[in-house]
């Protein structure tokens, strides 16, 4: 495939557009869409009833609501359009290459949206008595098993609702068992290029955050951090694949180091995808890893979650883990353990998290995606995955800074730095200009340890023409930025708005709507 | 081989020669060789197709009682409504299903215009000044709100009402084992009057927050206003929890009633049961306190050309820049639930909402004087919504049970939610929705006549 | 609502966009895409099959193929990328206002698409034994009755795939029934503003067709059709309300007249949804008549189809219409009724004009529509649609001709002419403009009675608002085509595709995909 | 008080205001007062909720007997096979279904070009040199090739193979009643020879079409050559109809074995059973007679900025333009049925066909021995794909019955097909595809074995 496959025909340049101001503010399909309160009205619905008597009076304790609400409505058409048009102004996997690196942007499969909505696990309540809900006690325990079977670990934690939650239930099991032993701990010690979620669940947990320093090759300094352990660490914190995109060879020793000061090792596992099916994290040492099945396991983002954050424990802190689980008895029956039963079969439980049993959605969708890949599509995954990566690296090495490309390959992720881009261009200006080019960008400015840091993470369900032409895209603007084209600060021209005013939006912030009146009464 | 791998083996030699590797394995290079699975996985069988998957997936839902297929009357945090087909529709739209938190807002236009329209709706709904665009669900919200209202008090001791849902108490109290917090709360009682006064007498200097929930979990109603009075003079603030926010179409807010944050669980808005999650967490609170706020906000802004424009905003408050100084570890939250809050509450609009909340009110109130008639069954509350408590003659758990094998999904035993307490062994929580049929009722009538007598 | 809701704020216009060409042909979210033959491969898939030992040899009578077939193929993520972004490249109605006059773009429901994939209905085979299909049986059974009661006619063939396949089973009818009496006429009447369909449909049918001319008023002149009827004559092919979207006020006097001589009406019923729910057809003496569910009733236009187009008939019809149909039984049975049966309870079927069944699938759809309208909410419907074009005829009419707007109203279409706009400007010209403003155009040069015809039918789903920008676009628009703007010529400009070459298309047609190579090797 | 009604009664009036009109009933004066109903129609009752609908539809639904819930072996023209989950996500997308035939093509390219790709899937599937975007299902594209022979050959007097679905043989005799066609067709014969011979006998000067099915309706396969090459040599045409394309992903091609006009039914391949309908036709044909092809077609063509674009073409041929002379009074045919046809194909390709095929076929051969290892059943084809007829040693209407009644859909009676033939009685045809599973055909060979006994 050629980098341009639209079949343009060499011809005089076309450069009408921008020329007509349109009087809608519309741009052919690129629709401008008001907000539903500008549209709406408090009397219009897309809702009908069947109308009934409304029995004797209310009985509401006398805390009716006597003002509006405010509430606009759209029929049903006018939903439709106003949802659809916002959706069009987002990009998304289903579009094109959505690289952000360390956030496994893959493709989320089809199959997994219609097993989810099967009545059986869509329409089920989380009370209903327990021999009423055996299939969905099933599914938990399934993919408890096969999580269990590819990390390699001893138990499991079902219940997180993200991967942040799944930290949470990492440190507290660790705290818990510290606490069991009377061992009171106060500092976690996290690498400086930890996610920001590593750091502020230790503190969320209770624990002093300590930082620990990286080596030049990427990795973890285990020097330093062996000289930092001892008895007032509970924990470390390790990303492996790292947040870099680097394997931590060290990981072994750093468990061995990590275990001999009596402290635990948590592993962020958001980069799982990289070594899924190929190495088993509980060969390392780990004591909790969280995966985030929004990741590593295809259920979809959906903007910013819902997520699962699943967390698989060692032998050591699986006793801790919290409640409620399932557990499957002998006749092949399922039971909910909660706080009831928990006494008896599973007095060190920390506790509950969350209401219900955690996120059944995602549940069903990651046991669909690991069934339909099994164990030979599951190596494939990480192994396309790191290909993908090293694919990208190599082809862009030569133009942008790789930090850590000389001491060899990456994993699933590349990254990049902006030295060399001329002084005024940075990696914004790089990020802006793909939009245009119909790519989302990668992830910028992370990990921290990286000057002007480009993280890019293509996934396995990337083939290589969408690559090529990634690649010949970013080739040609980061030629534009070396030989620092200004026309960049501009960047995006084509994209629904241009740049936005964030410093406006954060000095002012407005973050509901007000009907114009009521914003001029209050001037 | 695998339909969602794209590469063929030629594209793979390609790739590796361009990289200069002679093997894939050469690129795991990092890994310890022993620490590197030699075959696939063992256990795990090789890959399958959608037919098998389907296959097995449906053959496990049926092994699950569906409450669209029964008379049904669950509530206790989770409700059954009919949600419009357009919200499924528009939550399975490719441009918001497989797209992430906005962080580019050029191209995230659409999600950050759905989030400040949600956060108005939410704001408007509790009578908040801001919201904020979700929480993973109701019962983590309401332990960010008591660490927000520790943030702002610089106290650490609240009061947890007994009308709190017990799993919202046990997480906030498992919680409040790691953190600096205290928290007090007893048992609710099987009576019309709630702890209200009791809450009060109990607040003082040192109070951080009062958490009250509204409806409550045997579905009672209290004013808050005399709550958040006592709170706030005493320099503490009521956090008020929402667990069926439908309700609200009918009564007043608590953000009217003076609550300084209001929090709850939006699943009963466009979400659906799916046993227990993805729920959505509603988070309101007054506009002062909003940098003590977790999680995303969206804010109002202009772009280069002077357009109208969405981005997150406040993100000093989060953990991406904060680190361990930040408001709450959140990152993920509930975008895609947000959405389908939202558009189900903009189906709604205000006359949809009391409509709703009308109906369910009404058969609420037909239900509860059918089976409070039953000899030997009581109703515990004067005001409810469309949830109320019912004392029977016997334990409600076997009586649930029971119902089940008359093919009735009849309301939650207060037994399985306080497995502890004696003393609400024979409570029932019985859920009506516009969702039950008039059959639906007389099914649940009959089974329960049945079983207690 | 203002007519800018998009919140700009005034400020120095920004002229970049078509500056920059980008490396991908991308335009931010305006995304090109290649063909499946370009990006595809024979070897790629994106379905898998179970591996099973394939039996002991093929039985294929030796004619297993030896050459491949050149079909490409696309993984998943591949796939739905693909069809996701050409989607994007199409307006619709769920983006906003299409006015396509005569094709009824309203609203299509979305509980109609979950009723249709029902498994009960979705996934249920024609040729099952009919106790298994009691259900389906029954589903065509009330949209049958439905449609009778909300036309008064006699009968109903429901098997037409579409409305031009509607008209040749009502016309199909016609001819059964004269054949019967043994009278052989060979001409159908058809005025001249006819959809292409009606005299395409008669000359299907075997007949001769003539056009009968309009009056003034746009209306059938009623003096010549009556000086025209004769022996020879069949029927009278009606649009009603016609395609000028005016009512036919003498109707009635038209069918007394054809029957008269002893000729049929035939209606065209594509615009019933004019009067659905307030005018009953079978009160105006008409014969036959389809329905096209995929206009009044909202079932999916899909692009081009799928439709349905059932037939109502008249008494004097019924015994003529086609096999299979779907009779209802004393003990609330019901009975598919084919060739097998017929001879007994049908003996004047005029036979099968299609496979199986009909449009199961739209059936669903348009029997949930009916029952979630019912009786009030479909006058409604029927009111607000002549409301809505009404509103577009009267906001336009000073500045676009309208040629009968002088004699009343409209129903629910409103009909404007070119005249009065610069020389050079066409209605094409403003139709395009309309493409840039972000609305599909309407109907153009149709029907053939107007000159450079712009036919505007808004239907009932759309709001004021949504109407109101459109009048504005149009105003504006219509302003510079009077004024001579040439650079309406150039438009559209923001669309994936500036103006097509529809000339070249036909002059050389290519119709299928060759590869470079074998379009190389032809040279 | 309606969902999908916009207007408020406020913007009625304020529209009839500008309209200077004093109600609506003013607008419908043209209608005459006694033909206009003077309130909501009699009969159909008054709006209903999403809720009450989906309940009604949903209790019809169930009174069905659902393919997938049951050993099913149907086919004789609709075929269940698996349809990749994305397709149904692809032809929900509503810049997809909610579009109309691509008449602006500068906003319609999504359509367009899919179009185009379609006509070649199909172009090449059938071993043609074009294909058009779709007819409204296989039978009444047979039809109208037999027409379009008719134009191009400029005679009227038709072969139809007695292996052509009955259905469509009745489709074409009831429009040759009323056309100035003669056609000829007997009934086929319970044996594994097929009538090829003695339809090429009967071919001479005056034959417009020879007209074959291939696979047939009792799912034998003919070289269709020899038949191609007698009919051309006679200046007629050779048509074949396909009715399960996916045989050709292993089965030469009729156009490579000479078929002048190929048509078919593209159901089994992304579209499902929808007991009947929508289903879609697929129509290709030699380039040197596609000015007199029936329906739409594609084709590319450059934009004003030079840029490759599709467009709607050769529209002379059609209604719109040419009126009572047009090729056909088609319109709107099946544009989304053949998008969920092209996409199911792209997500197959040629690897994942020919996968489908084999699949197809290998277990049709498995079944087809193991139920003619029935005492009394006998194996009428010798070639067959997924598809082949029994003989049995009853009639088969009612065993198709009794297996109904043993929760067995067994296949279709050619009792059913052909009510009237004696000899056709005791023939069951039996189609096999991917999605039985083993259990289902030890259900199929159980049932099959109790009811000939
Ligand atoms: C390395 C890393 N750790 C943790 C997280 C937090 O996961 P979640 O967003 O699911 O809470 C992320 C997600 O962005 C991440 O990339
Ligand atoms: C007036 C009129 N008659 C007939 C038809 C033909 O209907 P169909 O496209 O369903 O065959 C149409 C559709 O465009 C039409 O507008």
């Amino acid at each position: 495939m050629t980098v341009n496959p639209s079949g343009w025909r060499p011809s005089t340049p076309v450069n009408e557009e921008g020329k007509i101001r349109t009087v809608t503010g519309n741009r052919a399909l690129m629709l401008e869409e008001p907000l539903i309160f500008e549209i709406g009205s408090s009397e219009q619905t897309g809702v009908d009833f069947e109308s009934r008597p409304v029995a004797k009076g209310h009985r509401l304790a006398g805390l009716e609501r006597s003002k509006p609400i405010g509430l606009p409505g759209l029929s049903e058409p006018e939903a439709v359009r106003h949802y659809t048009r916002l959706s069009r102004q987002n990009y998304a996997i289903d579009l094109g290459l959505f690289p952000l690196g360390s956030c496994t942007m893959k493709h989320n499969p089809r199959l997994n949206e219609k097993v989810a909505r099967l009545p059986g696990f869509a329409d089920v309540h989380p009370l209903q008595p327990q021999e009423t809900l055996q299939g969905a006690l099933q599914v938990i325990n399934e993919l408890a098993f096969w999580l269990l079977d590819l990390t390699g670990m001893f138990g499991v934690a079902m219940s997180p609702k993200a991967g942040a939650h799944g930290e949470l239930c990492g440190l507290l099991c660790i705290r818990a068992a510290l606490e069991a032993r009377g061992d009171k701990r106060e500092v976690v010690l996290v690498p400086e290029s930890a996610h920001g979620t590593n750091p502020a669940t230790a503190a969320f947990a209770g624990y002093r955050v300590e930082n620990i320093p990286a080596n030049t090759a990427g990795r973890v300094d285990l020097d330093a951090l062996r000289a930092r352990l001892g008895p007032d660490v509970a924990a470390v914190m390790i990303t492996n694949p790292n947040t870099c995109g680097l394997f931590e060879p060290d990981m072994k020793a750093i468990s061995e180091a990590v275990h001999a000061t009596g402290a635990f090792v948590y592993c962020d596992g958001a980069n799982f995808n990289a070594i899924v099916g190929k190495v088993r994290p509980g060969d390392l040492g780990i004591d909790a890893m969280h995966i985030n099945l929004h990741k590593t396991f295809s259920t979809p983002h959906g903007g910013g979650g819902p997520g699962s954050g699943p967390v698989v424990l060692s032998e050591a802190l699986s006793p801790y883990g919290p409640l409620p689980f399932v557990a499957r008895y002998e006749d092949g029956s399922y039971k909910i353990v909660e706080e009831e039963t928990a006494g008896a079969e599973h007095p060190d439980a920390f506790g509950r998290m969350v209401a219900f049993h955690g996120q059944m959605g995602m549940f069903t969708r990651a046991l669909a995606y690991i069934l339909s890949h099994g164990a030979d599509g599951l190596k494939q995954v990480a192994e396309d995955a790191v290909l993908n990566a090293n694919y990208v690296l190599r082809s862009l090495s030569d133009l942008l800074e790789a930090p850590f490309a000389k001491s060899g390959p990456c994993m699933h992720e590349a990254i990049f730095s902006d030295r060399g881009f001329s002084n005024e261009i940075t990696t914004l200006d790089l990020a802006k200009a793909l939009i245009d080019e119909g790519f989302h960008p990668m992830t910028m400015y992370f990990p921290l340890v990286v000057h002007g840091a480009m993280l890019v993470e293509p996934t396995e369900t990337e083939s290589k023409a969408s690559l090529d032409q990634f690649i010949a895209a970013v080739r040609s603007i980061a030629g534009r930025a070396k030989s620092g084209d200004e026309t960049l600060k501009s960047a995006p021209i084509y994209a629904p708005r241009r740049r936005l005013d964030e410093t406006l939006a954060a000095r002012k912030p407005v973050l509901t709507y007000r009907e114009p009146q009521a914003e001029q009464a209050t001037k | 081989m695998m339909r969602y791998l794209p590469l063929s083996d030629a594209d793979r030699s390609e790739m590796l020669r361009v990289i200069g590797a002679s093997s894939v394995d050469e690129l795991f290079r990092d890994v310890p060789e022993n620490s590197r699975l030699q075959g696939p996985i063992e256990g795990l069988p090789m890959h399958a197709s959608e037919l098998a998957v389907e296959r097995h997936m449906t053959a496990l839902s049926r092994k699950n009682m569906v409450a669209g297929d029964v008379p049904f009357f669950l509530g206790c945090g989770a409700y059954k409504h009919h949600i419009p087909a357009s919200v499924d529709h528009i939550i399975q739209r490719g441009e918001f299903l497989t797209s992430y938190t906005p962080y580019q807002p050029e191209i995230a236009q659409g999600t950050l215009q759905m989030m400040f329209e949600f956060q108005t709706q939410v704001a408007r709904l509790f009578g908040c000044e801001v919201a904020n665009a979700s929480m993973y669900d109701g019962s983590t919200a309401m332990w960010e709100a008591i660490l927000m209202a520790h943030r702002v008090t610089r106290r650490n001791r609240s009061l947890i009402s007994s009308g709190v849902h017990p799993h919202y108490v046990n997480v906030a109290t498992t919680m409040a084992k790691f953190s600096e917090d205290a928290l007090e709360t007893t048992l609710p009682e099987l009576s019309a009057e709630t702890d209200a006064k009791q809450l009060m007498s109990r607040i003082d200097g040192q109070t951080c927050a009062v958490v009250v929930q509204y409806p409550d979990i045997l579905g009672r109603i209290t004013d808050l206003a005399p709550i958040a009075q006592a709170a706030q003079a005493a320099g503490a603030l009521l956090i008020a929890v929402v667990t069926e926010p439908v309700a609200l179409g009918l009564l007043k807010s608590p953000g009217e009633m003076g609550a300084d944050i209001v929090v709850g669980e939006g699943q009963s808005i466009g979400v659906g049961l799916q046993f227990g999650g993805p729920y959505v967490g509603l988070f309101a609170c007054r506009e002062k306190h909003v940098r003590q706020m977790p999680g995303r906000l969206a804010g109002e802004t202009v772009d280069a050309g002077g357009k109208r424009g969405f981005v997150l905003t406040l993100s000093t408050r989060e953990q991406h820049i904060r680190r361990e100084k930040a408001t709450s570890n959140i990152c993920t939250s509930s975008v895609l639930c947000a959405l389908a809050f939202t558009s189900h509450l903009t189906l709604l609009g205000e006359k949809g909402l009391r409509e709703l909340a009308t109906l369910n009110h009404a058969r609420a109130c037909e239900v509860a004087d059918r089976l409070a008639a039953i000899p030997g069954v009581s109703l515990v509350n004067e005001g409810f919504f469309n949830e109320f408590t019912l004392k029977l003659p016997i334990e409600a758990r076997p009586t649930v049970h029971a119902m089940v094998e008359r093919g009735v999904l009849g309301g939650v035993s207060l037994g399985r939610l306080y497995p502890g307490s004696e003393a609400l062994q024979n409570g029932l929580v019985v859920a009506v929705t516009e969702s039950s049929s008039d059959e639906d009722i007389n099914a649940l009538e009959a089974a329960l006549k049945e079983v207690v007598q």
